[in-house]
């Protein structure tokens, strides 16, 4: 985080090239990041070919946990807002994709709307509920607070729809049970169906073409969001978090900036929410739950909040770990509950900003001792 | 004669409305309110009063006692949390809302692990009385009584006793305190224990009512938050009794004339609207009000 | 109040402050205060500890709103308004707290306040020409938690300056200052003038006010007790006591 | 010496702001530390109070080093703490702020209320008043009846004169002679109004930078351009 794009020295060959996606609000700018990240991708990319069909259908939902992560990092990491909510966006986005698809497919033909839905309705309702919160100047904490009634009020609400009068067009609410198809015996909602035109093309939560689909949808949206932050916008989302007082004397709306940004990541949530919904064709009211959103905190606090690699690291290894655990019986959660205060403990910002910092002290610790030869080294690099 | 019975409906579930609510936001009231430490694991807290009473009732122990002992052992285990965990974070609002609401999943979790999913619930006792033709558990008053009882505790503990001066003074300067011989480490964790034994007394009276599970307290955690931030920190105790005066007041009118859901719904949307109003809550409002009225008059009577 | 005599050379004041009270519990830190500040020049303000100099700077720049009084600037009531619109006016301020973000590099603390008026790719040069004036050249990628004080206290000036305002407020610019860095900081301040900007600064170090030689108003329990040029205020035997004590 | 400060080094994270400072205050001694503002008096006052932990060097208090010790102990051995700002509990009554005083010095009982109304009779009217709705100077005069109702042998003093009205600052004056000369008190005062330093120290201490830089008896303060060097007014 150290060197600006600015500062003469540019910070790597990649430089030039990368514009953007180097800027300093991220860690990882040298080739050393870039080989490891394509190299990630690819073994992402190549699950496909050496994993069983069960663990590709979990790897998909990992990688959906991701978007969420993302998201909260955004808000948290980036301008200090801490939703305990952040799920409730997942949720409502969820439900958006399905009802719109069971309503559109038909006449469609495909779920591009609904899934346009799933993004926009979360953003709507951001936009409502984060106008109050940040235009009452609320403090961080009754924010993160009320983000957590609000998800759960929603989860309350969703619980008690059993009755059949909670039927939107073809969506039947269906209480506890979940949302399903208001005719149909089968309780499943519709797999992604992207049209554009005449041609469709089916992404079945349980098919590689599904697991492909996300993975690169998450490296898109993560290198966007990269981008997005070391844009001048993530500059000033950064001065909002440090000191939201100060960036007011500079003419900044801050209370604008905020609720733009809580707008953006309740978009991202909501993706999460409706490719969860494709993927398992079903969304019920426990995603609104105290649950789902302790573990997106989780994943965000342990990986490290300020960074979206590291917070997106975070949420696919305490996942992995997490599928590991429950076949050891119900201990996942527990683990995962202590490894968040031991994390909040020994490194507050971030397991993995703590191990890349480590890192970084015992590569200068071996450049000064070793100084002579990593200068040679670095030396014949420059010509 | 129906008429009456319907007021006295309504008036027994006002005062049972009232009775959960200071309950469950006793504790928090001290732990939020005064050292503004966000605790997320005040429910299981709750949860632990309520399962050291299960256990303490079932092992042949009266009732009141086992919930005596709820309250010495979540103030107990308060004591060592407060020690371990959240005496890193004071000051820090929202690490500690992070790490506290880390402490609740860890201990639900060890809860469920150890003792599974249910355990055998304790019956409520003092069976209940008919008015017109319905019937009215008698438990429920006790609990509003007990719990009238706890706040007038609480209140007489910070305003009379050595400890609670100092407890005061600590919250509000903890160097300053410190500079004038008090020793605030011990302050805070007496503090903080005294808040979870108050919450474990909750937990335990509840046990009474309610099934008894490792998620048992989750249904009390946001609620007793909201409950105390409506009621700000100016001033603890009226802030507590404003707070859940209004909130029980309009969950129970609307829960009357639509339903049990819509009136949880309308009590948070009145938490909403009394904090968008006054962001600093109830007692925060009425302090500055207090002050303003002062100065008002004595520049009557200086002019 | 004063008001009317006011107006009618509204163009040669930059900034009002007409009947300012604000009470906190049961002090009342400014008690009616009325202060004119002129356009284009250096204004002083001083007075002891606690006479209400820093409030009256966050009421100025709207931090918190007056119990009541009126903040006029160019003319226009402002007084409702929030601090980022007043800031979209002209104003500027440095707070007394040094409010530089700790965990961001200088370049990174400029880019924030250039951003309102430059183009991204203009900061680099705007941000290299802000350093050069405050003799922070070269450090453009380092952390600001590893600056000096002084150092750090510049950049907030600096910052300040970045948002390019007609009008702007420093609030003991010298403190924890070594003498040079002092005079370095005098200078600063008075190459501003030059630029078209009006500062106004609160300060303790007589030296450095001796040193601006400009108007100078003494605030005394929150009310304007004496103005004139600092020599007039120098030989003043009223502000003489009430800064060294009355017995 | 009742305080013997040598060679303390203190500040905020690596700050350093008091640098090298030794000096001592001998029983019934009333010294004073003046300075410009930023030259680390404060500092200095809440290194010995214990607020700030020492980087180096020593202060001794009775002959017992305590710079290793909490504020808590420092102050139950005896040393009294009047802070800048005055540090009251403004949600506290008066009467409360006062009986927080009491483990100053380890005093046992509160008899010493009597003394502190007699000495500041204002607050024997306002004892059940929020110490918050105190005027300036009433706090200022809470702040010192509050180590007073304990037993202390020390009295930090920073700025009792800080947005004080002026015969308040003249009363303080005479308490202040009157806690040396009636009950003993050793008094460390940092001070900017140079006319109660005339009135009360027995010797000045000069700050600048974070270091000792002269020693004035009050008398040899009183010639203007003394003054007007080290206190740049």
């Amino acid at each position: 985080m150290k060197t600006p794009p600015s500062s003469g020295a540019p910070s790597s060959v990649l430089d030039p090239y990368l514009g953007l996606l180097n800027g300093p609000q991220t860690m990882g700018r040298g080739v050393p990041f870039w080989v490891g990240f394509i190299a990630i991708v690819t073994v992402l990319a190549l699950c496909p070919e050496f994993l069983r069909r069960y663990d590709i259908i979990n790897f998909s939902n990992f990688l959906i946990s991701g978007f969420l992560a993302l998201s909260l990092s955004l808000i948290w990491g980036y301008c200090g807002i801490l939703s305990l909510g952040q799920a409730a966006f997942f949720g409502i986005g969820g439900y958006a994709y399905g009802i719109v698809a069971l309503n559109l497919l038909n006449s469609h033909g495909n779920t591009d709307v609904a899934m346009i839905a799933g993004i926009i309705v979360p953003m709507i309702f951001a936009v409502f509920i984060g106008g109050i919160m940040f235009y009452a100047r609320l403090r961080g904490v009754y924010i993160a607070i009320l983000m957590l009634v609000v998800s759960l009020l929603i989860g309350l609400f969703m619980r008690q729809t059993a009755d059949p009068s909670y039927t939107m067009g073809a969506a039947y609410l269906g209480g506890m049970n979940g949302l399903r198809p208001a005719s149909a015996d089968d309780p499943l909602l519709p797999s992604l169906i992207l049209g554009l035109g005449k041609s469709v093309v089916e992404l079945d939560g349980r098919d590689a073409s599904f697991y492909y689909f996300v993975l690169g949808l998450l490296t898109v949206t993560y290198l966007g969001l990269r981008c997005l932050v070391n844009s001048s916008y993530g500059y000033i989302l950064v001065g909002c978090r440090e000191d939201p007082e100060r960036t007011e004397t500079f003419g900044y709306d801050v209370r604008l900036i905020q609720l733009s940004v809580f707008c953006l990541a309740a978009g991202i949530a909501g993706l999460s929410g409706v490719l969860y919904t494709a993927w398992g064709t079903y969304i019920h009211p426990d995603g609104f739950g105290v649950g789902p959103n302790i573990l997106v905190v989780i994943w965000v606090a342990v990986g490290g909040r300020k960074d979206l690699g590291t917070a997106l690291l975070g949420a696919l290894v305490l996942e992995w770990v997490s599928l590991r655990l429950v076949s050891e019986g119900e201990i996942a959660l527990l683990a995962l509950g202590s490894i968040l205060v031991v994390v909040m403990l020994i490194a507050p910002r971030g397991l993995a900003v703590t191990l890349g910092e480590y890192f970084n002290t015992a590569e200068t610790y071996v450049m000064t001792r070793f100084g002579s030869r990593a200068n040679k080294v670095t030396g014949s690099d420059g010509k | 004669m129906e008429t009456f019975a319907e007021i006295f409906g309504i008036a027994y579930q006002l005062f049972d409305n009232i009775g959960f609510l200071v309950l469950s936001a006793s504790g928090l009231i001290i732990i939020f309110g005064m050292m503004g430490v966000i605790n997320m694991a005040h429910g299981e807290l709750m949860m632990i009063g309520a399962y050291i009473t299960a256990f303490s009732y079932h092992a042949g122990i009266p009732a009141p006692i086992a919930i005596i002992f709820a309250g010495i052992g979540a103030g107990l285990v308060g004591m060592v949390l407060e020690r371990l965990v959240i005496r890193h974070f004071y000051k820090q609002l929202l690490s500690s809302l992070v790490v506290t609401w880390g402490l609740s999943l860890m201990i639900s979790q060890t809860f469920l692990i150890v003792f599974g999913p249910s355990i055998l619930n304790v019956p409520t006792p003092f069976g209940s009385f008919p008015v017109g033709d319905q019937t009215f558990g008698i438990y429920r008053m006790v609990l509003f009584a007990v719990a009238v009882m706890m706040v007038a505790s609480v209140w007489a503990i910070f305003a009379f006793t050595k400890f609670g001066t100092r407890a005061r003074a600590t919250m509000e300067n903890p160097d300053m305190a410190n500079a004038l011989g008090v020793n605030t480490g011990n302050i805070y964790a007496l503090t903080f224990g005294l808040g979870c034994a108050l919450g474990g007394v909750a937990g335990g009276m509840f046990a009474l009512t309610a099934t008894i599970s490792p998620f048992f307290g989750i249904n009390y955690t946001p609620l007793a938050f909201i409950t105390v931030v409506v009621g700000g920190g100016g001033n603890a105790i009226t802030g507590l009794i404003s707070s859940v005066l209004s909130l029980a007041g309009i969950q129970t009118a609307v829960n009357n004339v639509v339903n049990v859901y819509v009136g949880y719904v309308a009590m948070f949307g009145a938490a909403l609207v009394i904090l968008l109003a006054l962001p600093r809550g109830i007692s925060d409002y009425l302090e500055q009000r207090k002050i303003r009225v002062r100065k008002a008059s004595s520049r009557e009577n200086s002019s | 109040m004063n008001a009317p005599a006011h107006q009618n050379d509204a163009s040669d004041v930059i900034l009002e402050a007409r009947g300012l009270v604000q009470v906190y519990g049961g002090i009342r830190a400014l008690d009616g205060l009325d202060l004119t500040i002129k356009r284009d020049a250096i204004h002083c303000i001083i007075g002891p500890n606690g006479a209400g100099k820093s409030t009256l700077f966050k009421m100025l720049m709207g931090v918190e709103r007056p119990t009541s009084g009126r903040v006029l600037f160019n003319g226009q009531d402002v007084t409702r308004l929030r601090t980022f619109a007043r800031a979209r006016l002209g104003m500027a301020i440095k707070f007394q707290a040094m409010q530089v973000f700790q965990e961001l590099t200088v370049y990174q603390n400029l880019f924030i306040p250039l951003r309102r008026n430059y183009r991204p790719r203009a900061i680099p040069d705007q941000a290299a020409q802000v350093l050069a004036q405050l003799h922070l050249e070269g450090t453009e990628s380092q952390l600001v938690g590893d600056l000096s004080h002084g150092q750090q206290q510049w950049l907030a000036i600096g910052m300040s300056l970045a948002a390019e305002p007609t009008l702007l407020l420093l609030d003991e610019p010298t403190a924890g200052m070594s003498p040079d860095e002092t005079d370095l900081t005098s200078e600063i301040v008075k190459s501003l003038q030059h630029k078209g900007v009006t500062v106004v600064v609160i300060e303790h170090d007589m030296a450095f006010i001796r040193g601006l030689n400009s108007p100078t108003s003494v605030l005394h329990y929150g009310r304007l007790f004496a103005h004139g040029s600092f020599a007039e205020i120098e030989q003043n035997e009223e502000v003489r006591r009430i800064y060294m004590g009355t017995l | 010496m009742l305080l013997n400060v040598t060679n303390l080094l203190s500040g905020y994270g690596n700050v350093r702001i008091v640098n090298d400072v030794s000096f001592s205050a001998a029983p019934n001694e009333i010294v004073a530390i003046i300075g410009r503002n930023g030259v680390g008096k404060t500092t200095l006052m809440k290194s010995l109070v214990g607020l700030i932990s020492c980087a180096g060097g020593k202060i001794e208090f009775k002959s017992t080093d305590v710079t290793r010790m909490s504020a808590a102990k420092r102050a139950r051995l005896g040393i009294g703490y009047v802070p800048q700002g005055r540090g009251i509990f403004t949600r506290l009554s008066v009467g409360d702020n006062l009986r927080m005083g009491e483990k100053v010095g380890n005093s046992s009982s509160s008899k010493n209320f009597d003394r502190v109304f007699e000495f500041f009779p204002i607050l024997k009217e306002r004892q059940n008043q929020k110490a918050g709705s105190l005027s300036g100077g009433e706090q200022q005069q809470l702040s010192i009846g509050r180590i007073l109702v304990g037993s202390p042998e020390l009295i930090l003093l920073d700025e009792p004169s800080e947005g004080v009205q002026p015969n308040i600052v003249q009363e303080i004056g005479r308490i202040i002679r009157r806690l040396r000369d009636d009950e003993g008190l050793t008094v460390v005062i940092v001070e900017q109004n140079l006319d109660l330093i005339y009135a009360v120290a027995d010797r000045c201490i000069v700050m600048d930078k974070g270091t000792i830089v002269a020693e004035l008896t009050a008398n040899e303060l009183r010639e203007p351009d003394v003054a007007r060097r080290y206190l740049a007014i």
